[in-house]
Formats: structure tokens, C-alpha cells, sequence
């Protein structure tokens, strides 16, 4: 069994709204070309086992793991779908690497979201055929539904929530991989269209194309494979009730179980101090702040707080989305844990650009995988 | 440091039935309910949930492997839904095994569920979308013209009979008449009627197919000390292997399944195989037509190009023979929810390799297993070998 | 244990009992509509197509051409190295009579779906196509076959550009 | 390495659809659930006595401990607003004339997702207690829209 495994190599492509120069396939192969070039591995010779996440409503297609094989050199090889979010992709290849019979193993997410014409449609029918659907609502309700008792529960506001679109789309501006930055006011936010009282428009993600592949290997491989390898210290996920009827409407319940399981693999008793910087579900504004209680970086109530007094901005106590999180590069469906690990790679790295951060040495990335789930995923990484 | 060893300590399954009354989510409790049950261990004991079900447009429900979570037992814990399209029943097993034998965890609940009724009015009409949107959808393909073209291929290369693969069909509905799930066991069939069957897709015939169902299985797996702390009979996963294909299709020979070649190689080296032929007492390959039984096994080894026949005819597969194929009845006889048939074949050598399949038990005391699926664009295999 | 248990659960229905109300149900229809981006390799095919061409692709390393074309070399993971026009002749690889279509709807003249291997491919390398104009009991595999395209004018950047697959007339 | 380029007249994108078409049955607990909601006008939720959590709409076995379940009860038609949302979007996405109002209604330890109405956006708050609103018993078809929607008790 091998303990420790890394991140070895990390590549990406797309982040616009749409990518009409590119099939998906083009689109993943420039990606996994990148990370491959960037662990310095042959995918034909040296990956001895891949994960791609997908989900065949997004993509158009039934079964459509036949497709993703050949973009990402993984033909007549070793291969599978994971039906969940990138988070949930590494953590299947970090369990694969711990098997021991594995030594590098490649992962694959991504969003052709500008294809789907008739997205929200497509959302629905995640909802239950017999309890739900016959109200032909649209799912942006849950979200309403979901926000209005955080609001309520923890006596966060509107305002907060604007804050956090604020402050990732101005952390957008700096990230290449951003397509949605933007220098806005609160009050822009707020006296923006309504989309389900009280989210509003620009408190929910745009979507957008993209794909990210990420190399992970063992120890052994790992050293011999670079010198700056990224460490996995945890990796958790958990669902919770999946249906309306059951679930806590204000808290994130599965993202508390998953940080349980990622905090107790890392040996994190106090994650505020461990962690040197965060990026976190926000494909709707107040995801993020529900997001940091149920991290424990803060208590029920304080994440708004905090967020409107700056404390999670790039240049603070906690950065928070750095990379601008969804709200900046866009919703990218599976590919949206990718993104937000991609970020924590590239800051430990020393590679973020402009957007550097100064002396960070852990951090956390989480993604939740939208409405109407309660499926959550935490990774704690290491350089 | 070695491999953690993994063992299948429980099992459970509904019936597999034309058209279930139970929703998914419902299928999915019975069997994993039935599964907790078997081992007599509650969701507290679970630590980890991994599931199992083909496409979304069978159930009819986007995410769906999020909508039948909490059948599967998924409530605030770790859970996962594993795709590799036909080959998923087998593949989940191998998914709670990576999880068992990460460390991560030491007993994960496995399920697979199929409710292929959902789509309506024709089950089959959805898998015209498996096929490539821009330069294959057009030509309105279905399902029957793989397995169709692929059994052509087949028999044309080696020169092989419509009446050596009935055989198939005739000895497992004939082994499914002993299983209590069984949608087509018939004990009297023959092949004479096999051949008489309705002509769909020629060479396909209509009881050349396995039907459309709906079901769901269960297994509990355990790490090596929770293992023998919870049975004395404990079945382990000695080896597993997957491979899937190019996508190109069209671009291969279909007379030959490389990837079941390479998926079979993968876990004979785990399980530390040499003579597949010699040390597999019972075999499982996946049959949802009957030509597959035969395609697989020969590249599961088992049999040489061309010859899987003649372990039907020389009596090498019967129950009673040397290695018996699908004692199950396979899906041809049990019947094919897609996913839970998979996991049906490793709950059957479960049964088979503890000495408690009943009617469908394989003498001599079976020592050793093989379950393997299929799936996608003829592109997939998935094995696990399994020993007392 | 299967020896033990005496009932196993599932319950079945006939269509009947939907058709007489025993049971509750409903029904839904899923409105997914998709503009699937055609790329580089896909887009030039369709675009042959129109101009009555199959188009392919050459690897040089592994030394093959392939159809449809893409830009990367699966098995040595390269880019390719060019677009190749094929013929619109070839082999069939394999065939099916097919008395069923896609929705299940019985039909009494057989589709006939074929692979078909395309002369100036590398060998076993084809599209899946129809063949036309020819009796179903006839079609053999190893025949030889030429594209039946549409007219010009009616043509789309489509695989349905062709309209199907007929046998050559032997010399 | 240079990758291949694109044929100028190659058509940018290819359109198709993804034919789904599904039947559900309302299974095991949907079937006595929805009858009663029609014949009766009941609502009916199952009690695990294990986990002591009572399920709303009822069901036939616990999420938490995968029990079976078959102690029905009756929890009545008045419960507790525990969330609502103004939504302003069509099922498509486009916007919505006038917003429907949505809450989740508490039963049990569940509740059900439906319109509230007879009421003014204003007077809606957390904590409202509201009753459910049925359709004539006529117009009922086993469906969670048997009940027109819940308003203000």
C-alpha cells in the first residue's frame, strides 16, 4: 500500500464562454497534453490508470464513458467514469494509487456547457419524476428555497452574499482562466434581476467550456517525477439526503462530513489555522459563505461577516477564491472541483501569476455538485 | 507493504422482473437491505457506499447515481456511482475494492440497480444515443445493429454456426430455472427453438437475446480483519482488471475482445493466475447475447479463438462439467437490468464458492471464480476473480 | 444462502395493470437539445462530405490512416499529420438484416447496417454505413461496395450526405 | 508539432437531441402515499421507530439505517413554512410574468415542495403556518398536484 500520493502535473484549457474552434475531444486532449508534458510522462507508456468525470445529460450522449478514452491516451487501457465532481475523480485516483497496484494515474474533467441549448431543462430532470416535476419548476428554486433559510438560520444577509461576488470577480480580473471578471459594487449586485428571492442573477455562476487533467502519482514515482510535487494530506466526500423533502435546508451537511474525513486524514484539528488558502464551492454566491462554516473556518453566522470585512480576500487573513471561483471562470459542471484544485496547485506551486499569494503551504479546495444534490467534496493539499 | 486483502461477506437481490413496481430508489433498498441483512450488520457498520447503474435515460433521472443514493445507503456518508456503461456490475465491485484496499475504509456497501422499464415506451430506443452524435446518430442505429454486426463478424471469422451458439442461450435459460430471481428460466427449452425464434437483427434471433429488466443487486465488502471477525466463510477478491477500448469502433476487428484479453491479463497477474483454463472452477462471463458468452470467453483465455463452443458442446461448461459457465443462468435466464446483472454474477460465485446456491450449486467444492461484463461500444471488459 | 431465503423481493407488472389504472404512474419527456461543437477532425469530415469526398487521417508513426479523421493518434497520443481523401469504395467487414428500427417499429424489408472497410484506409478501418440496392440474401461479407451519394444540391456536411452503400458490379 | 487545421467550410457545430422519454411508477410507498392524497385528502408519512425520525411523504424504508418501515401515520394537512423562495424563471429559463411563490412546508420530520397561494408575497415569512388547498376530489389523479397548492391557515 502506497500512504503518500501528488500531485505531479496539472494541465488546462478553454475557460471562455464558449470554445466553437474545438470539439470536446480537441478541447480534452490540449488539456491532458499539458499536464502530461507538465509531469514529464508519456500517457501510452507511463499512466497505469485513468478517471474521467462526466455525466451523460450534460454531455448529450448515453454511456458516455465510451468517449473518453482516446483524448486523454488512455486507449485499450486502464479507464473508468466516475458519475461526480473532479474532487470526487481524485480521490478516486488517490485510492487507486493507495492500492499499491497503481503508480500514476491520470484524471479528466471538463464542461462543453455552450452545447447544451436547453440546460435547465436538462437540471430539472435531476429533480424526483413523481414529487417534483409536475410542479415544472425551474432548479434555481432550490437555491432560492436553500439561501433564503441560511439567511434566516444564521442571520446572514443579502449584502454578504453580494460581497462574495464582489470579491470574485474582482479576483477574477487577474486570472487568466477567468472569463467573468468584472469590478462591480454591492449595490450592482443587488439592484441586478432577480432570479429566485432572494438569489439574484449575479449571485449565480455563468457557465463555461474548459478542461482540466491532473497527473497524480506515488511517492516513489512522485520523486523521481519532479521536484515540486503538490501532496494530497486529505481527501473526503459525502452526500446527504438527496431528496427536498429530507434534507437540512440550511446547512451543508455533506460538505461538513466531507471536511470531517479530508481534516482527519490531514491530522487538521483547527482548520482556520492550518489552512493558508481556501477555494470553494460558489457557483451561487451564498454557497461560499455556507461553504467556510461548514469547513469550520468560522461559526454559523461569521463567513458573511467576514467576507464584508475583507478577511477572505487575496491580500488577508484567509484568501477565498483567489482564482476568482466560479462567479470568475465560470460553471464549469464536472470540471468545477478541477478548477478550484487547479487554483490550490498553482498557489502552492508559486505559480499563480499576479495573484500570488505570499507564503501559503496548505490549502483547501471544495465543490459541491449543484441542484438539486447534497454531494460534496473536500481536498487538503500540501507542497 | 502487500495488498489489503478484500473479502465479499454479504449478498442480496431482488428478483429481476419485466416491469418492477419499486422505484429505483426502492429496488436499490431491497437488495442492499436484503445484503446488511445476509452479514447481519447494520449502516452503522458501513463506512462507504459505491454504486452501480448504466445510463441515466433508463431510470429517467439526470444525476441519477445522486437520486437512488439514499436507497443505496449513501446518507451522510462517503458515496460514489461508477460508469463503464454494460461493464458497470462488474466494475463496482472492483470500485469497492479500490476503496477497501486504499486503507481509506475496511467495509463498503456496493449496489447496482436498473430499472430499464423507465424508459418508455421501448427500452431499447435509448441506446440509439450511445452511438457518436454527429457521425453515427444520423444513421438512426440501434442497439441490436452491434450486437448484430459484431456476431456476424464473429462467426463469419471462425466459421461458427447459429446452432453452436444457441447452445448458449439453451444451457443458460435452462441453468436460470433454478434461480429464484429469474425472469426466462425454462428447463425444457431447445435449441431448436432458439433457432425458430423470431429473426431481429439476423444472425440475432429473438432468444439469442437476454430481455430488458428491472433489478437491483448488493454485495458488502470487508477488509481482511472485519472479514474473518464476521464470517468464517469469507470470499475474496483475488484479482480485478478493466480495459476499455478507442471509441473507433469501427476502426477495430470485431471478431476479437482485446480489451476483455487485456482487463483478464490485468487480474490473473493480481490474483497470480499462470493457467487461467486450469485455475478458474467456475466462470462467469458476461452474456447478454449468447455469441458474447462465447466471444468473452475466449478473451477471458479460457477457451482458443473460435473454440468456446466446443466447452458447450463437450459438456466442459454444464453445471456439472469441468469449468461450468454462468451456473447462474447469466443474463440470458435471470435476466439483464444492465448494471444489477453484472453484480449478479459476483453475488452468484459468492453463493457458488461458499457452498450455498441451492438447486444452482456447482459440485465438487469450487475453489475459484471469474465474473467479467461488457459494455459501450463493444469497448469495455471488467473481471474479478473471486476465492474461497 | 440462496438455498435459505425463501422470498426474495420485486414486484412484477403487466402492461395491463398500467392500462387498467392498478397502479399510479406518470410520464415525462426529457427536452435535451445540444449543438455539439464539430472541431478540426469532425468538422473537415462533415465539410468532405459535402464536396463528396470521405475524408481520413494519417498517422505517420504508427503508420496508419484512419476514418473518420480526428487530429490525435490514439494509439501513439501524436497529433496526425494530414487529412487524407479516401475513396468512396470499399469492403463490408460486416452486415446485419436488421427488421427492427431504432423505436423498436417492426419493418418487412430489412435495413441492411454494414461496417464497411474504405479503400485507402489503413485495413479494418471503416464507418459504419446502409447498404442499398441489393437483396437482403445476397449481402456477403467481403463485398465490395460504392458510396451512393446524394445530389449536390441536397447535401448537408452530413453522414447522411451519402445515402447509403451499393455493390459493384463485378467485371 | 502542429495540429491539423480545419477545413474553412467545415459547419461549426452539429444539432441533435437526446430522446428521453420515461414512464415512473410511484413504487411501493408512492402508490399507498398518493392514493390516500386522493381518496382522502390525507397526508401520510412513515415512523422509524429505530432512528425515531418520521418520513414525509412516506416511505418505505429509513435512509439512515436502511430499516423497513410500516408504521403509517396520518400528519395531518397544516404545517410549517420552513423555507420559501419568490421564483421569477420558466422552466426554460425565461423570465417568469409573475413570480411563483415556492415553500417547503413542514410534516413530520419532512414536508413537501409546493406553490403557496392565497396569499400576498408580503404576508409570506418563515414559520407561517399553512394548510394544504385540494383540488375537488373529481379532478384528483394521484399527484402531488391534487393539491392546488398550501395558503395561509
Amino acid at each position: 500500500m502506497h500512504e503518500r500520493v501528488a500531485i505531479v502535473g496539472v494541465g488546462c484549457t478553454g475557460f471562455r464562454p464558449i470554445t466553437p474552434e474545438q470539439s470536446y475531444k480537441e478541447m480534452i486532449y490540449e488539456a491532458a497534453m499539458r499536464a502530461y508534458n507538465d509531469a514529464g510522462v508519456d500517457p501510452r507508456r507511463d499512466v497505469d490508470s485513468f478517471v474521467t468525470v462526466a455525466e451523460d445529460f450534460h454531455e448529450g450522449t448515453s454511456i458516455f464513458d465510451e468517449y473518453t478514452p482516446d483524448q486523454i491516451g488512455g486507449a485499450l487501457k486502464s479507464v473508468h467514469t466516475i458519475t461526480g465532481d473532479g474532487l470526487h475523480g481524485i480521490a478516486t485516483a488517490y485510492m487507486l494509487i493507495r492500492t499499491g497496484q497503481f503508480d500514476i494515474v491520470a484524471v479528466e474533467g471538463h464542461s462543453k456547457a455552450s452545447n447544451i441549448k436547453t440546460l435547465p431543462e436538462i437540471t430539472a430532470y435531476a429533480q424526483d419524476p413523481i414529487l417534483n416535476r409536475p410542479l415544472k419548476l425551474n432548479s434555481h428554486f432550490i437555491a432560492g428555497l436553500e439561501m433564503n433559510r441560511y439567511l434566516f438560520e444564521t442571520d446572514s444577509t443579502q449584502e454578504q452574499c453580494a460581497a462574495v461576488v464582489v470579491k470574485n470577480k474582482f479576483n477574477a480580473i487577474k486570472n487568466p482562466f477567468a472569463p467573468y471578471g468584472a469590478n462591480l459594487s454591492i449595490e450592482d449586485v443587488l439592484t441586478g434581476p432577480m432570479l429566485s428571492w432572494p438569489l439574484g442573477e449575479r449571485e449565480t455562476a455563468e457557465h463555461a467550456d474548459g478542461a482540466i487533467v491532473m497527473v497524480l502519482a506515488s511517492e516513489e514515482k512522485t520523486l523521481s517525477l519532479t521536484d515540486k510535487p503538490i501532496w494530497i494530506l486529505g481527501s473526503g466526500w459525502s452526500n446527504d439526503s438527496p431528496g427536498l423533502e429530507n434534507r437540512d435546508w440550511a446547512h451543508a451537511v455533506y460538505t461538513e462530513e466531507a471536511a470531517r474525513m479530508a481534516y482527519r486524514q490531514a491530522g487538521i484539528n483547527n482548520p482556520l489555522e492550518a489552512i493558508d488558502i481556501a477555494e470553494v464551492d460558489d457557483t451561487y454566491a451564498y454557497k461560499e459563505l455556507q461553504a467556510l462554516e461548514a469547513l469550520g473556518i468560522c461559526r454559523e453566522g461569521e463567513a458573511g461577516i467576514l467576507t464584508l470585512e475583507g478577511f477572505t480576500n487575496s491580500d488577508s487573513g484567509l484568501p477565498v477564491n483567489v482564482s476568482g471561483g466560479s462567479l470568475g471562470m465560470g460553471n464549469l459542471l464536472e470540471a468545477n472541483g478541477l478548477a478550484r484544485a487547479l487554483e490550490i496547485v498553482l498557489q502552492l506551486r508559486g505559480e499563480a501569476g499576479t495573484r500570488q499569494i505570499e507564503n501559503v503551504n496548505i490549502g483547501l479546495a471544495q465543490s459541491w455538485r449543484g441542484v438539486p444534490t447534497t454531494s460534496g467534496a473536500v481536498l487538503i493539499l500540501t507542497n | 507493504m502487500g495488498m489489503r486483502k478484500v473479502a465479499v461477506v454479504g449478498a442480496g437481490m431482488t428478483k429481476f422482473v419485466r416491469r418492477a413496481l419499486e422505484t429505483p430508489k426502492e429496488l436499490t433498498w431491497e437488495a442492499a437491505h436484503m445484503a446488511l441483512g445476509s452479514c447481519e450488520m447494520t449502516m452503522d457498520d458501513i463506512e462507504a457506499v459505491c454504486f452501480g447503474t448504466a445510463p441515466d435515460a433508463f431510470d429517467g433521472v439526470h444525476l441519477n447515481g445522486e437520486y437512488v443514493s439514499d436507497g443505496a445507503g449513501a446518507w451522510r456518508k462517503p458515496y460514489m456511482r461508477s460508469y463503464v456503461g454494460g461493464g458497470t456490475g462488474v466494475f463496482v465491485p472492483i470500485q469497492g475494492w479500490y476503496h477497501v484496499a486504499s486503507g481509506l475504509f475496511d467495509v463498503v456497501m456496493v449496489v447496482a440497480e436498473e430499472k430499464m422499464s423507465s424508459f418508455y415506451p421501448h427500452a431499447q430506443a435509448a441506446f440509439l444515443t450511445i452511438f457518436d452524435h454527429t457521425t453515427e446518430r444520423p444513421l438512426k442505429p440501434n442497439l441490436l445493429w452491434i450486437f448484430a454486426l459484431e456476431m456476424n463478424r464473429y462467426m463469419t471469422t471462425y466459421g461458427i454456426s447459429k446452432a453452436d451458439i444457441a447452445q448458449v442461450a439453451v444451457q443458460h435459460k435452462r441453468n436460470a430455472a433454478d434461480h429464484p430471481c429469474a425472469l426466462l428460466g425454462d428447463a425444457d427449452i431447445t435449441i431448436q427453438d432458439v433457432l425458430n425464434s423470431e429473426v431481429l437483427a439476423w444472425p440475432v434471433q429473438r432468444l439469442d437475446v437476454s430481455p430488458v429488466s428491472d433489478g437491483a443487486v448488493a454485495v458488502i465488502l470487508a477488509a481482511e480483519h472485519i472479514a474473518k471477525r464476521i464470517t468464517d466463510k469469507p470470499v475474496w477478491i483475488e484479482g480485478v482488471g478493466w480495459h476499455l477500448d478507442t471509441s473507433y469502433w469501427t476502426n477495430r476487428d470485431l471478431a476479437y475482445p482485446r480489451y476483455v484479453e487485456y482487463a483478464a491479463r490485468m487480474a490473473y497477474d493480481m490474483a497470480g493466475i499462470k493457467e487461467p483454463r486450469k485455475e478458474i472452477n467456475i466462470a462467469e462471463p458476461y452474456d447478454p447475447f449468447d455469441y458474447k458468452a462465447l466471444h468473452h470467453l475466449e478473451g477471458l483465455q479460457l477457451a482458443d479463438r473460435g473454440k468456446a463452443p466446443e466447452l458447450y458442446s463437450d459438456g466442459t461448461a454444464a453445471r456439472t462439467g469441468n469449468m461450468p459457465v454462468c451456473p447462474s443462468g447469466g443474463l440470458l435466464g435471470v435476466g439483464n437490468p444492465i448494471a444489477a446483472a453484472g453484480l449478479m454474477k459476483i453475488a452468484e460465485l459468492f453463493w457458488q464458492l461458499r457452498g450455498e446456491a441451492g438447486a444452482r450449486q456447482v459440485p465438487g467444492q469450487p475453489r475459484r471464480g471469474l465474473a467479467q461484463a461488457w459494455g459501450d461500444l463493444m469497448q469495455v471488459g471488467t473481471v474479478v476473480i473471486m476465492g474461497r | 444462502m440462496t438455498a435459505k431465503i425463501k422470498e426474495f423481493p420485486g414486484i412484477s407488472l403487466s402492461e395491463q395493470d398500467f392500462a387498467e389504472g392498478k397502479i399510479l404512474y406518470n410520464f415525462d419527456k426529457l427536452n435535451g437539445i445540444y449543438a455539439w461543437d464539430t472541431g478540426v477532425g469532425i468538422g473537415s469530415y462533415l465539410a468532405s462530405l459535402k464536396a463528396g469526398v470521405i475524408l481520413g487521417s494519417h498517422c505517420s508513426t504508427c503508420r496508419k490512416i484512419v476514418v473518420p479523421p480526428r487530429t490525435i493518434c490514439e494509439w501513439c497520443y501524436r497529433p496526425m499529420d494530414e487529412f487524407v481523401p479516401l475513396k468512396d469504395t470499399g469492403t463490408i467487414n460486416t452486415f446485419s438484416l436488421c427488421y427492427v428500427t431504432w423505436d423498436v417499429q417492426r419493418i418487412k424489408e430489412p435495413e441492411i447496417p454494414a461496417v464497411i472497410n474504405i479503400d485507402g484506409a489503413s485495413p479494418m478501418h471503416g464507418i459504419m454505413h446502409m447498404l442499398g440496392e441489393i437483396d437482403p440474401k445476397d449481402v456477403k461479407i467481403g463485398m465490395r461496395v460504392k458510396a451512393v451519394w446524394k445530389p449536390v444540391e441536397d447535401r448537408q456536411g452530413s453522414i447522411n450526405d451519402i445515402f447509403y452503400f451499393k455493390p459493384i458490379k463485378e467485371k | 508539432m502542429t495540429l491539423l487545421k480545419r477545413d474553412p467550410k467545415a459547419p461549426l457545430s452539429w444539432q441533435g437531441e437526446l430522446p428521453v422519454t420515461n414512464r415512473y411508477t410511484y413504487g411501493l410507498a408512492g402508490e399507498k402515499f398518493f392514493r390516500t392524497l386522493m381518496d382522502e385528502g390525507r397526508i401520510l408519512g412513515t415512523h422509524c421507530p429505530k432512528c425515531d425520525h418520521t418520513y414525509v411523504p412516506a416511505a418505505v424504508f429509513c435512509e439512515r439505517c436502511l430499516g423497513k418501515l410500516d408504521d403509517w401515520v396520518d400528519v395531518g394537512t397544516t404545517g410549517e413554512v420552513v423555507t420559501y423562495t419568490f421564483l421569477h424563471v420558466n422552466l426554460d429559463g425565461s423570465p417568469l410574468e409573475k413570480p411563483e411563490i415556492i415553500a417547503f412546508v413542514r410534516f413530520g420530520d419532512g414536508g413537501l415542495i409546493h406553490h403557496l397561494g392565497e396569499i400576498e408575497p408580503d404576508q409570506v415569512e418563515i414559520g407561517l403556518m399553512v394548510e394544504a388547498v385540494f383540488k375537488p376530489k373529481s379532478e384528483r389523479i394521484g399527484s402531488i398536484l391534487d393539491i392546488k397548492h398550501f395558503k395561509p391557515v
